[in-house]
């Protein structure tokens, strides 16, 4: 299992849980698990997220893996600058 | 309408051109003679890219029409440097780092080398106070000063 | 991993300060910006634009400047009718208003004449029949019951009820108890700051030359900081596939940030198509301030608590930006970014995004982060003021490091703030002695940095001389960097590189040039380029000697037998390989695509001192010093020019520049003489200190730097004009009217 | 710029231009430097039908030593004032107003006779010229008359000249005993901008270092610049000491009859003023001074 800590806006959706333990061990597993938990966050996800696991921040490679002890960080998709 | 034959000189060399009379000099530089190292960021004389002297003196390009160039000498960027040989402002403004986008250059060059023309020895005040009417955005202005002054010390070194 | 990228060595031209390779051109006037390309037959094109900052447009009537000659196409709203949703549609709408005018100077109507003459004329015939409505432009007014509705149908689910209709989306983070926090503390202060909208201030105005065939097919030439997401927008919204548009970028006048977008070539686009000729597009300076994509203005509510020694217990802001008429997620930046420097238990952000009838702002350098990271530096120095504390000792002792939990989320890897904070402490600026009127201040800033999709192509010419292709725009000096990369992976001199940015064509995709992520991202695309390129030359090497490819190595620009068992052969120089390379299986070349991770944040402190005419409220900046965490500084000089540069937009910020509205929703001052960038006379020199603390996720351990500059200065410029004059302000720019006002009432 | 029907005239006489602009049926304009006229045109406030250059005729471009004082030909640029160096020892608070209008490139072709003719509230030059008690050459359709400097704007943009007006060159007088002028303006950054407010003093000092006349004028704190008696008579007297010179301030503060704008609030430029006059006077009564010193 992974725990996977969410963004403040994102504990609206998920009935105030800020961190869910999800079994996943890429970016993209854990997207499907957290989606199928809490559909609400459906729209969210459609308009782009980041992960930052170990300290990294991932703007959307699906692959990355994940292991049991990272620290898993969901944060908005970032562009602009 | 009809146009106007202005014959002039740039960067030493006659030219004639047809233009219209509200047409202003930077307009004829680019659009009609494809000299196009003079920039236009503003249209109104407040950022300098379009500098260029006219019969000696620093102005704004777009500030001056096309027709006053009749019989008038018209120095630009493109005359600075001598065949292949960069003018020393040129060589500082590489060496020294002095430009990043590039478009405000031309600009200060060509003003900058007015400066050196009238005084070869100006402090750092003098040379910001210069090119006050050079707006620059990407650099901060620090290398452009210093490489100004450093040109300047380059000139005098050499004369 | 990413993670395990960067490796130690000693470089041979990383860190060296060669001239650039575009430096001729720009020097010479030879380099070709958006304005300065002309095609055979081209028409110019111009826009005309509302003076109304809010308006239904009735109707539009176009026949009398059809008709005038010269003209030989018209657009409005009408011809992009057909967009479908999401952002395209909002670029779409703003490049060409559909029924309603959203701000003043927002297009609503175009033409192509044979001349700037004509098509002005033709301007003056359009008739355009508006029906005007209430408007609102500041922050404040829009997000009260019952404002005018900007532009309806963008309110995000985030946002809880009982909000104005232009309040289109809410960003929380944080962590921690904030209740026990604030309990913990001896002092807790809370305010509100302000700052003004800001506009890039790029020196060369948007400018694009479009070209439409019949056949669907078309080239567009334009100062953009991204070609392919100009592909990508104008493709969509004209309804062609990418692939038949080209677009080349050309030396750009500036962007920082502003240049992401698109404003006018998605119009140029259209009156070409239905012109059938090349069509111009240059904005004035009136248009790029009224029309392009200036920065937000925002409020912010900060609070803090502190200890009697100096820890911060607790934090909290609510943020509140607007950025326009439609929606943008630049305040989730401002939330995400304002505490990033700090270590803390419990903090909490949130951001509202306002709806105005002013430009659809655009991309500034760090977006966002600059006016939260004010509210927040302000605060900080106003508590050490009461407390009687050091404020570079406040910050040392609450620095985030390595192991911190980010105020938004992660947890920090290897960062450079607290190097930065100590290399400022043990500067002579520190401690250099003030005099009556003068001040001190200081701040620190931060950017996240970017990484993203990028394709880099490397090809070994004939002669052993090196072509990198790459796909970012060159804003601040790329392509020396990039070139330098190259020459350092294949140990061959800088000079023998060429990096050119190709067209859209000519290489796979690449982002915007933004978040600070080219010297990175592209960066490490060319190393790994070069890697793949050096593999291939000792695989020919090889087969020259007639050895085992695994029996070679690459060492100085040329194979070398990796040892005795391998053979004895003279060193094989890269042109030797490169001019036989016909008859050991062709061209040699390397490539590499990758969407590129692990870019490692940048951290900043900016030293600023001032001097306040206390009769005038006149603001001079008497010394400023930076001190930034480059990872690896690749060319010195530019990295030092980014941060120079970006101090100075964000010392303008501070000061003198500000979007001005009057009552009528009209912005008052669109030019250079009113809207107040610093002047070389405004200004001391700028001096820099670079850090260089690797970053993990890069072969050299390069941090992007061209954003984290921007963000110090108002706190910084705004701490020292506090320290000055004995009061604080709450409000950018501090123009002098403010200052004078704040002695005063002391 | 605007439509192509505009007709550049570069006469080569005074009369011929007058005529020129006399005779003209629709808008004509006179170019010297046109560092505001070209600014107007791209804008698009202005569409001239004709505009008669008259930096062609003689005398325009040159400043000459006239009756004791200097004429100043209506195209010199602001760069030629700043370079002479007599102009300069007798009106140094002119040569600097001059070269508070604008950039390098601006003072490589604006003229104070433009900018006076302009007639902004906020001209750089105006104050100067005014404390200066300098008068404008005038020919027209029906000859050449002069009018003092202060007689010429009425209003922000409007002017007594009448059609086929052409200011000519601007006198200023001959320095009678020890004088010297100083200019100031108030602007938020160091250059580039239009002045918040300025003010320019002119004093002479009788034998004994007292002030004997004194003229002050304001600019940019009304809707043409102010000409301050009081202020004046304040400084008549004395020896422009301290308190003198902070009674002037207040004065001059309450002179003044500023707006609003963008620029800057009506209380800042009231108060900002007179900083500026205060300033100004200083700086004129030092040169005044030092004048005084090289004689004796």
């Amino acid at each position: 299992m992974v725990a996977v800590t969410l963004w403040g806006s994102l504990r609206a959706l998920t009935d105030g849980q800020a961190e869910i333990e999800v079994e996943a061990s890429n970016f993209k597993e854990v997207l499907t698990a957290l989606e199928q938990r809490y559909p609400a966050l459906a729209p969210q996800f459609e308009r782009g997220v980041s992960m930052a696991i170990d300290g990294v921040i991932y703007k959307e490679s699906w692959a990355t893996p994940v292991r049991p002890d990272s620290e898993v960080v969901l944060m908005p998709l970032m562009v602009g600058g | 309408m009809s146009k106007t034959h202005v014959t002039t000189t740039i960067n030493g060399t006659r030219t004639e051109f047809l233009c219209e009379a509200n047409e202003t000099l930077l307009t004829v530089l680019r659009d009609r003679l494809h000299l196009t190292g003079a920039k236009e960021g503003c249209g109104s004389g407040d950022c300098g890219a379009c500098s260029v002297t006219l019969n000696g003196r620093l102005v704004a390009s777009c500030l001056v029409l096309g027709v006053e160039a009749e019989g008038a000498e018209i120095t630009t960027v493109e005359g600075m440097a001598e065949g292949g040989e960069l003018h020393p402002l040129q060589q500082k403004f590489l060496d020294l780092a002095a430009l990043q986008c590039g478009v405000c250059t031309p600009g200060i060059l060509v003003a900058a080398k007015a400066l050196l023309e009238k005084n070869p020895d100006p402090s750092e005040q003098e040379v910001r106070y210069w090119l006050a009417g050079n707006l620059c955005r990407c650099t901060g202005y620090d290398k452009i000063i210093k490489a100004v002054l450093a040109a300047a010390a380059d000139l005098r070194g050499a004369a | 991993m990413a993670l395990d990228e960067y490796e130690k060595r000693d470089f041979q031209v990383i860190g060296s300060r060669p001239v650039r390779p575009d430096g001729i051109d720009k020097v010479t006037g030879r380099a070709l910006y958006g304005a300065d390309a002309v095609l055979p037959g081209m028409l110019v094109g111009k826009v005309l634009r509302s003076p109304h900052p809010h308006a239904r447009i009735r109707s539009i009537d176009t026949r009398a400047a059809a008709a005038l000659n010269g003209v030989r196409a018209v657009v409005t709203g009408a011809d992009f009718g057909e967009i479908r949703k999401g952002e395209t549609r909002n670029v779409a709408e703003n490049a060409m208003a559909f029924d309603h005018a959203l701000y003043d100077g927002h297009a609503v109507a175009a033409v192509a004449a044979t001349s700037e003459a004509v098509a002005r004329e033709a301007l003056k015939l359009i008739e355009v029949d508006y029906e005007v409505l209430p408007h609102v432009t500041e922050i404040a007014a829009a997000m009260a019951p019952g404002a005018p509705v900007v532009h309806a149908g963008f309110v995000e689910d985030s946002v809880p009820d009982g909000f104005s209709e232009n309040v289109t989306a809410r960003h929380e983070f944080g962590h921690g108890d904030l209740e026990a926090g604030f309990a913990r503390a001896d002092k807790v202060i809370a305010r509100t700051l302000k700052t003004a909208a800001t506009h890039q201030g790029y020196i060369e105005p948007n400018a694009c030359l479009a070209s439409m065939g019949p056949d669907g097919r078309g080239d567009l030439w334009c100062c953009t900081q991204g070609h392919y997401f100009v592909r990508q927008l104008c493709a969509e919204i004209m309804g062609i596939e990418e692939s038949r548009l080209r677009v080349t970028a050309s030396e750009i006048g500036g962007g920082f940030g502003g240049k992401t977008t698109v404003f006018v070539e998605p119009v140029a686009l259209m009156l070409s198509k239905k012109a059938g000729a090349p069509v111009k597009l240059v904005m004035s300076r009136n248009e790029v301030f009224r029309a392009s994509g200036p920065t937000v203005s925002s409020e912010i509510d900060v609070k803090i608590g502190m200890t009697r020694d100096g820890r911060i217990t607790a934090a909290e802001a609510e943020l509140r930006y607007q950025g326009g008429a439609f929606p943008n997620i630049t305040v989730m930046f401002g939330a995400m970014a304002a505490f990033a420097a700090y270590d803390l238990g419990a903090v909490r952000t949130v951001g509202y995004n306002v709806l105005t009838n002013r430009p659809k702002q655009a991309a500034y350098r760090a977006p966002g982060a600059p006016m939260a990271i004010y509210a927040v530096e302000s605060v900080v120095n106003e508590l050490c003021e009461e407390l009687g504390l050091d404020p570079l000792e406040v910050r040392l002792k609450n620095a985030a490091r390595k192991g911190t939990k980010s105020s938004y989320g992660p947890t920090f890897n290897d960062i450079g703030l607290v190097a930065t904070l100590e290399a400022a402490q043990a500067h002579p600026h520190y401690r250099a002695p003030l005099g009556p009127n003068q001040g001190r201040g200081l701040s620190c800033g931060f950017w996240f940095n970017f990484g993203g999709n990028t394709s880099v192509s490397l090809s070994v010419d004939m002669d052993g001389s090196v072509s990198v292709t790459e796909g970012n725009p060159d804003i601040g000096g790329s392509r020396a960097s990039i070139a330098m990369m190259a020459a350092e992976e294949l140990g061959i001199p800088f000079e023998r590189v060429r990096a050119i940015v190709a067209d859209t064509a000519s290489l796979g995709h690449n982002d915007v040039t933004d978040g600070s992520r080219v010297t990175f991202a592209v960066g490490l695309a060319t190393i790994k380029a070069a890697r793949a390129a050096k593999k291939e030359l000792c695989k020919r090497a090889a087969m020259m000697w007639g050895i085992d490819e695994e029996a070679v190595t690459w060492e100085n620009g040329c194979a070398k037998p990796s040892g005795p068992n391998a053979g004895s052969f003279e060193p094989l120089p890269i042109e030797k390989i490169a001019r036989k390379s016909p008859r050991t299986g062709g061209p040699i070349a390397g490539h590499h695509e990758v969407n590129a991770e692990g870019a490692g944040v940048s951290f900043g402190v900016h030293l600023c001192d001032v001097e306040v005419d206390p009769e005038t409220g006149h603001t001079k900046i008497l010394r400023y010093t930076i001190f930034q965490d480059a990872g690896k500084a690749i060319h010195p000089d530019y990295v030092e020019g980014q941060m120079q540069g970006g101090a100075v937009q964000g010392i303008g910020w501070a000061l003198n520049e500000e979007y001005i509205y009057g009552k009528d929703g009209r912005l008052q001052n669109p030019g250079f003489l009113d809207y107040r960038i610093p002047v070389a006379s405004d200004l001391p020199d700028i001096d820099t200190v670079i850090l260089e603390i690797p970053n993990p996720g890069h072969p050299y351990g390069v941090r992007g730097v061209g954003e984290t500059g921007i963000v110090p200065p108002l706190a910084a410029v705004s701490n020292a004009v506090s320290h000055a004059i004995g009061t604080r302000l709450y409000e950018l720019p501090m123009s002098p009217p403010k200052i004078l006002k704040a002695i005063r009432e002391g | 710029m605007e439509s192509g029907n505009m007709r550049y005239l570069a006469p080569k006489t005074v009369t011929e231009a007058a005529q020129l602009l006399a005779d003209s049926d629709g808008i004509a304009r006179v170019l010297a430097g046109g560092t505001d006229l070209l600014v107007q045109m791209k804008a698009e406030t202005i569409a001239p039908d004709l505009l008669v250059d008259i930096k062609h005729i003689p005398g325009m471009r040159e400043i000459t030593a006239e009756a004791g004082g200097w004429r100043i030909g209506a195209a010199v640029p602001g760069a030629h004032i700043s370079e002479h160096a007599g102009l300069k020892a007798d009106w140094p608070g002119v040569v600097e107003a001059a070269a508070l209008i604008g950039s390098t490139q601006v003072q490589g072709r604006a003229s104070i006779v433009g900018n006076l003719c302009n007639a902004s509230p906020a001209a750089d030059s105006v104050p100067a010229l005014v404390a200066a008690d300098a008068r404008v050459q005038i020919t027209g359709p029906k000859g050449t008359r002069d009018c003092a400097v202060i007689e010429i704007p009425v209003g922000p943009g409007k002017t007594t000249l009448q059609r086929g007006e052409i200011v000519t060159a601007v006198l200023l007088p001959a320095r009678t005993g020890i004088g010297a002028d100083a200019c100031l303006r108030f602007i938020p950054r160091t250059e580039m901008d239009i002045a918040v407010c300025s003010a320019a003093v002119n004093v002479t000092l009788d034998e004994s270092g007292r002030c004997s006349a004194a003229r002050v004028a304001l600019g940019a704190v009304a809707p043409v610049v102010l000409l301050v008696e009081e202020a004046a008579d304040i400084l008549v007297g004395s020896r422009l000491d301290r308190a003198t010179l902070e009674r002037l301030q207040s004065v001059c503060s309450k002179a003044a009859r500023p707006i609003d704008d963008k620029r800057g609030t009506a209380e800042f430029r009231r108060e900002v003023v007179g900083v500026m006059a205060r300033r100004a006077a200083r700086l004129a009564a030092e040169r005044a001074t030092a004048k005084a010193g090289e004689k004796a």
